[in-house]
């Protein structure tokens, strides 16, 4: 019956294969921007029929399989600066604003109804605070019924930029972090368990009752987690919504001259959200031919695709920013 | 209608209208069956293949039992008691009467183990109390001399006739009261053979001997009582000399003249 | 207690132990067995085999481009690996027989056999993929006919072996020069179970996950192009699996399905294709006899 | 026409010799390729490698004893529970059971030892680790889950061997043993299983070289912690799974270099087992024949 079923999926595709041959990209990095590369990707297939095969192995990955050549394109969470990108041969551009999020399995607690204050993130983090009767989250949380479990810390085990950009945050707002831990794509954690990439994250703390995740929010939104209230850089509560994620990417100041090297974390204002990031794409500079696709690809996803991107939970890029990327690319001689 | 020849002597084991049928066979592979198995004697059962010697000498220790299916039907007494019975007590019965094999079955361990592992399984656990009875059943067994400096050896360093008595001895030190011998020499070289045959004859004084062989010479040789068996049936029992030099059937005389078998 | 009652109380107790034990250990390889028909069987559908990959959330994803992928990586395999395995098996027996070369060949096939396939994953990164600038079908290709090469070869090697040599005999009595005696007479011979040896070999790497994770990579679409990344079941399986989302990890679970009935399908083929032949050789052998 | 032959003739031999030269290419070339590529990484660490337990990738900082312990500690959490059982499971198979059932029984444990290892590490992921999580209390991830996983992966492996190797315990041998009085596990146990005990050691030598290397069914439910845990329940990492997990994804030479310093030891230490497996099997064909 399944050989059958097999025999004659051989056959219809190869009847299937197309004649007309698209364009094909392939490329690779970070899972932070993965559904919208995804969804774009195959609105782009629909539209002009190249393939941009996008795999989200981690940003990591991405600076890693597109310095060795190894992909058309990475993506990643971590901007480069300057010098690794001259030293890499690669340009630099953003694609999408997210934002990280800490969503939790407890249950009986709704989204955003608990409040964690940066420094308990941190303290759960580091393996201080190990139980959500913890008297530090129950001070900011008197209503909340919080159980007497221990934590389940689930963090990434891959190279990851969205790591790099929480623990960006975290050692802002932590000393003991910043010497203890510090910044970085793969840390030495201190507690947890690794997931691979946002999924595995995302798919761990919906597996694991009592833990607590880091996310980007399309992966909070798609899987209908409940996220926590944080605190902006002045210490006021601020939920995980898109009006506050766009108030923090509003004061982005890009760059032409330094890639658009820009950490958006902490930013000032009482709705800025204190995690945001954007995720940029990683061009290796000989490959013209590719390149002009890849600019293509985002050209036509910039143009079409800024009502997925809030539909998934990603703040799209402000006109002027695109605008900004275009005369990056005219000036790079990236188009056509 | 078998002639069995009534004898005076003390009966160890008495076989009464036994039939036996393999597991999935619809006929019985021994019909009715009768004959005494004197005690300290050697008694021979011979008879040409697929006579049923081998099903009935395996039938006296129930090793049949081994498999699922097999039957057992009349009686096999031995002190008094049928052994058939269903709740007769098989591992006691198996070290009272013990079986050497058509091919030496050395166990995959040392010469003294191999030797000990029957007293060993009744709860013998001193090392001098072993000692004693291994080298008493090694002399038994005519073994003794050729592997007293090499105990430890793995039993599969012997020849095959070495085996062979090791199997004999391994089997009298349980001390059984009969022993049953499946073609013992079958797979031996004549000198084995003759070391066999001899130390069957020397081992009667202690046990009653059962021997299944196809070698009429040795049956001639060796045993005081003869049973021949042919087709699953018992034709004729009695003194191996009677047996080999008038015997009442013709079938038995035509049989041990040669001219089939 | 008698030591005979001991014993016969400890036989009852070992055996009841080994049965007990025996029952846990299929029921837990039956609980498996269970939920991978029963998952997958309700993710199947008609759409998993005409339509490819599509963002999660999104209707009508399938898994065409991993299916295909399966086959061509496969088949891809098969082609590059079993002729080698084949002339390296036929080397050790015919060639080299007793020789220490043979010997040393036959040992590193075992050991190969058994190495890590992660690491054969790694090697063949550093070796097609770092270089030549990019994930490919055919690094997946390579590094899965280097693991199927020993295999072919140890069944090669005994499926030889169990060519009587009095047909060797025969035909060189004929005139016929080594090289002939081996590809008409002792191929001919031992076909069957060097095919039953394809078949498993296949069987095999089929479902390896790990040399593919750095080779052939994984694609969202349907692509047949050998020197682009490729998917497979193996690798989609274990991204779908880990992903978060309930559409991807049902798929997940059909492409699973999918998997272990090709694998066990190749299996149950080669036994049923074995036992047939052995059967008819039989039949062949009793009528010659009379 | 002699000629021809002879041209041909030596062209085949030589293809044949050729492609079995490849296998002694491939196994040297993997060694090889994994010291030059692990190089870097061992000029930097050196031996200290193995015992230094901090995976800190951020200060290039790379320890491989926390995965090294793991791939141990996991393989050996699984020879404890597949040994036994499946040793079980080829008594039964052969001593215990009715006919009836040795047959598909056999043959369904033979079929399972081919699916493929990532099917049970998803059924790991999805079933065994909340039914841990339920059990053990913890997260369900972590060397426990991951040992018991790999268990129940060789177990078929195991137990078919072993099931091979008992039935060639020749009939006669078990009929003696009967005869001198022994149960059914006296016989298993002092004639069967030393009778086939170098197939049942190879056997379990060679699932542990298996479990050993295994990725797939082990990386799901892991936890990948670089941590050596302080309970078997906590989430830790293997050779393996570290490999797949961070393996496309270095961005630092030193990095990449520490991880195929890890595929180098991986590499060693399964040949190590499998030579061992090897070497054992080849002592008993040697040895070990009933005389005839």
């Amino acid at each position: 019956m399944i050989l059958k079923k097999l025999l004659t999926t051989a056959v219809v595709s190869s009847l299937a294969v197309s004649l007309f041959a698209g364009e094909k990209l392939t490329g690779a990095g970070a899972t932070f921007p993965a559904p919208v590369y995804y969804d774009w990707a195959y609105s782009y297939k629909k539209a002009t029929g190249h393939k941009v095969n996008y795999q989200s192995i981690g940003s990591g990955g991405g600076i890693e399989q597109a310095s060795k050549r190894t992909v058309d394109f990475g993506a990643s969470d971590e901007p480069l600066k300057s010098a690794k990108l001259d030293k890499e041969k690669l340009y630099q551009f953003p694609a999408v604003i997210g934002s990280i999020v800490l969503v939790h399995n407890v249950a009986g607690i709704p989204d955003e109804a608990l409040k964690l204050s940066n420094t308990n993130v941190a303290d759960i983090y580091l393996g201080k605070i190990t139980k959500w009767n913890d008297p530090k989250i129950v001070a900011d949380n008197p209503s909340l019924n919080l159980p007497n479990e221990n934590i389940t810390v689930v963090r990434r085990s891959d190279g990851s930029g969205t790591t790099y950009n929480f623990s960006y945050f975290l050692s802002a707002v932590s000393s003991d972090w910043k010497s203890k831990v510090g910044t970085g794509k793969s840390l030495d954690w201190p507690v947890g368990v690794g997931g691979k990439g946002n999924e595995g994250v995302t798919n761990l703390v919906k597996q694991t009752p009592n833990s607590i995740g880091y996310v980007e929010n399309a992966y909070k939104i798609s899987n209908k987690l409940s996220g926590a209230t944080i605190q902006t850089a002045s210490g006021k509560w601020v939920t995980a919504r898109e009006e506050n994620f766009k108030a923090s990417a509003a004061n982005a100041n890009w760059e032409l001259d330094k890639h658009f090297y820009y950490i958006l974390s902490l930013q000032k204002g009482d709705h800025s959200y204190p995690i945001v990031a954007a995720t940029f794409i990683l061009l290796p500079k000989e490959k013209t031919e590719t390149n002009s696709l890849v600019v293509d690809f985002y050209n036509h996803s910039f143009e079409n695709g800024d009502k997925s991107a809030s539909k998934l939970g990603y703040v799209p890029l402000p006109t002027e920013t695109k605008n900004l990327i275009r005369q990056y690319w005219k000036q790079n001689k990236l188009t056509n | 209608m078998a002639t069995v020849d009534k004898i005076n002597e003390e009966i160890d084991l008495e076989v009464k209208n036994f039939s036996f049928r393999y597991a999935g066979s619809e006929t019985n592979s021994l019909k009715n069956v009768s004959l005494p198995i004197a005690k300290n004697k050697v008694t021979a059962l011979i008879g040409p293949s697929g006579c049923g010697k081998t099903t009935l000498l395996r039938s006296l220790n129930r090793i049949h039992d081994l498999y699922h299916g097999n039957k057992y039907f009349g009686e096999i007494k031995f002190e008094g008691h049928n052994i058939l019975d269903e709740n007769e007590d098989l591992i006691h019965l198996r070290t009272r009467i013990g079986m050497i094999f058509q091919k030496p079955t050395a166990f995959p361990m040392s010469i003294y183990d191999n030797v000990a592992y029957g007293l060993k399984l009744q709860g013998v656990r001193d090392h001098k109390i072993l000692d004693g009875k291994v080298a008493e059943a090694l002399k038994g067994g005519a073994l003794y001399d050729e592997v007293k400096n090499r105990l430890h050896d793995d039993a599969d360093s012997l020849s095959g006739g070495q085996q062979q008595r090791l199997c004999i001895a391994r089997a009298i030190a349980v001390e059984p009261e009969i022993l049953l011998f499946d073609e013992p020499t079958s797979a031996l070289d004549p000198i084995s053979t003759i070391a066999i045959e001899s130390l069957i004859k020397s081992l009667k004084d202690k046990v009653t001997i059962v021997i299944v062989t196809h070698n009429m010479q040795q049956a001639q040789r060796i045993s005081d009582y003869t049973a021949f068996m042919y087709l699953g049936e018992l034709i004729e029992f009695g003194k191996t000399s009677k047996i080999f030099s008038n015997p009442d059937e013709d079938l038995t005389k035509q049989y041990i003249s040669g001219k089939f078998g | 207690m008698t030591s005979s009652t001991k014993r016969k109380i400890i036989n009852k107790f070992v055996l009841s132990l080994s049965t007990i034990f025996a029952i846990i250990g299929v029921a837990f390889l039956f609980w498996i067995l269970f939920v991978l028909l029963k998952n997958g069987f309700s993710a199947l559908s008609v759409n998993m085999f005409v339509e490819d990959g599509a963002p999660p959330g999104t209707e009508g994803g399938g898994l065409r481009h991993a299916i295909v992928g399966q086959l061509i990586l496969a088949v891809g395999a098969t082609v590059l690996g079993v002729p080698i395995g084949i002339l390296a098996g036929t080397f050790v027996r015919e060639y080299g027989k007793k020789s220490q070369f043979a010997d040393l060949i036959r040992d590193l096939s075992d050991i190969m056999m058994s190495a890590p396939s992660i690491v054969i994953g790694t090697f063949v990164y550093a070796l097609l993929v770092a270089p030549t600038g990019g994930f490919s079908g055919y690094a997946g290709i390579t590094a899965l006919a280097i693991m199927m090469i020993p295999i072919i070869l140890r069944t090669t090697d005994d499926m030889l072996g169990l060519v009587p040599n009095s047909l060797r005999e025969a035909a060189i009595a004929l005139g016929a020069p080594k090289y002939k005696m081996i590809l008409d007479v002792v191929y001919l011979g031992a076909r069957v179970g060097i095919l039953t040896g394809i078949l498993l070999g296949i069987a095999r790497v089929a479902g390896e996950t790990a040399p593919l994770l750095f080779t052939s990579f994984n694609s969202n679409f349907f692509e047949t192009d050998l020197a682009e990344p490729i998917a497979s079941l193996t690798v989609t399986m274990f991204n779908y699996a880990t992903s978060p989302y309930e559409d991807w990890q049902s798929l997940g679970w059909g492409a699973a399905l999918i998997l272990a009935g090709f694998v066990l399908g190749l299996n149950i083929l080669g036994r049923i294709w074995l036992s047939f032949h052995h059967i008819t050789r039989k039949k062949i052998l009793k009528k010659r006899k009379r | 026409m002699h000629n021809k032959h002879s041209i041909k003739e030596m062209f085949f031999e030589h293809l044949t010799r050729f492609s079995a030269i490849l296998v002694l290419f491939f196994l040297s070339a993997i060694f090889i390729v994994l010291i030059i590529k692990a190089y870097p990484a061992i000029h930097h660490f050196g031996f200290s490698f193995i015992t230094e337990q901090k995976w800190a990738p951020n200060f290039e900082l790379f320890g491989g004893l926390p995965a090294i312990y793991g791939s141990f500690i996991s393989t050996l959490i699984a020879m404890l529970f597949a040994v036994p059982v499946a040793i079980g499971i080829a008594i039964f198979l052969s001593e215990i059971s009715p006919k009836s059932l040795k047959a598909p029984m056999g043959v369904s444990i033979e079929l399972l030892a081919a699916i493929p290892s990532v099917v049970y590490g998803m059924w790991g992921l999805f079933y065994l680790a909340p039914l841990m999580r339920d059990v053990f209390g913890g997260n369900g991830l972590g060397l426990f889950t991951a040992g018991l996983i790999l268990a129940i992966m060789i177990l078929p492996f195991i137990s078919a061997i072993t099931r091979d190797a008992l039935n060639t315990t020749p009939k006669i041998l078990k009929e003696s043993a009967y005869a001198l009085g022994a149960t059914q596990w006296d016989v298993i146990k002092d004639i069967m299983i030393p009778y086939a005990k170098a197939g049942i050691v190879g056997s379990v030598i060679l699932a542990l070289g298996r479990a050993f290397g295994e990725t797939m069914a082990v990386t799901f439910v892991m936890g990948n912690s670089h941590q050596i845990p302080n309970s078997i329940f906590a989430p830790a990492t293997s050779i393996p799974s570290t490999l797949a997990n961070e393996f496309s994804e270095v961005d630092s030479e030193l990095y990449l270099s520490s991880l195929y310093f890890l595929a180098l030891i991986l590499f060693i230490i399964s040949f190590i087992i499998i030579a061992f497996a090897k070497f054992y099997f080849l002592k008993n064909k040697r040895s070990r024949k009933i005389k005839k």
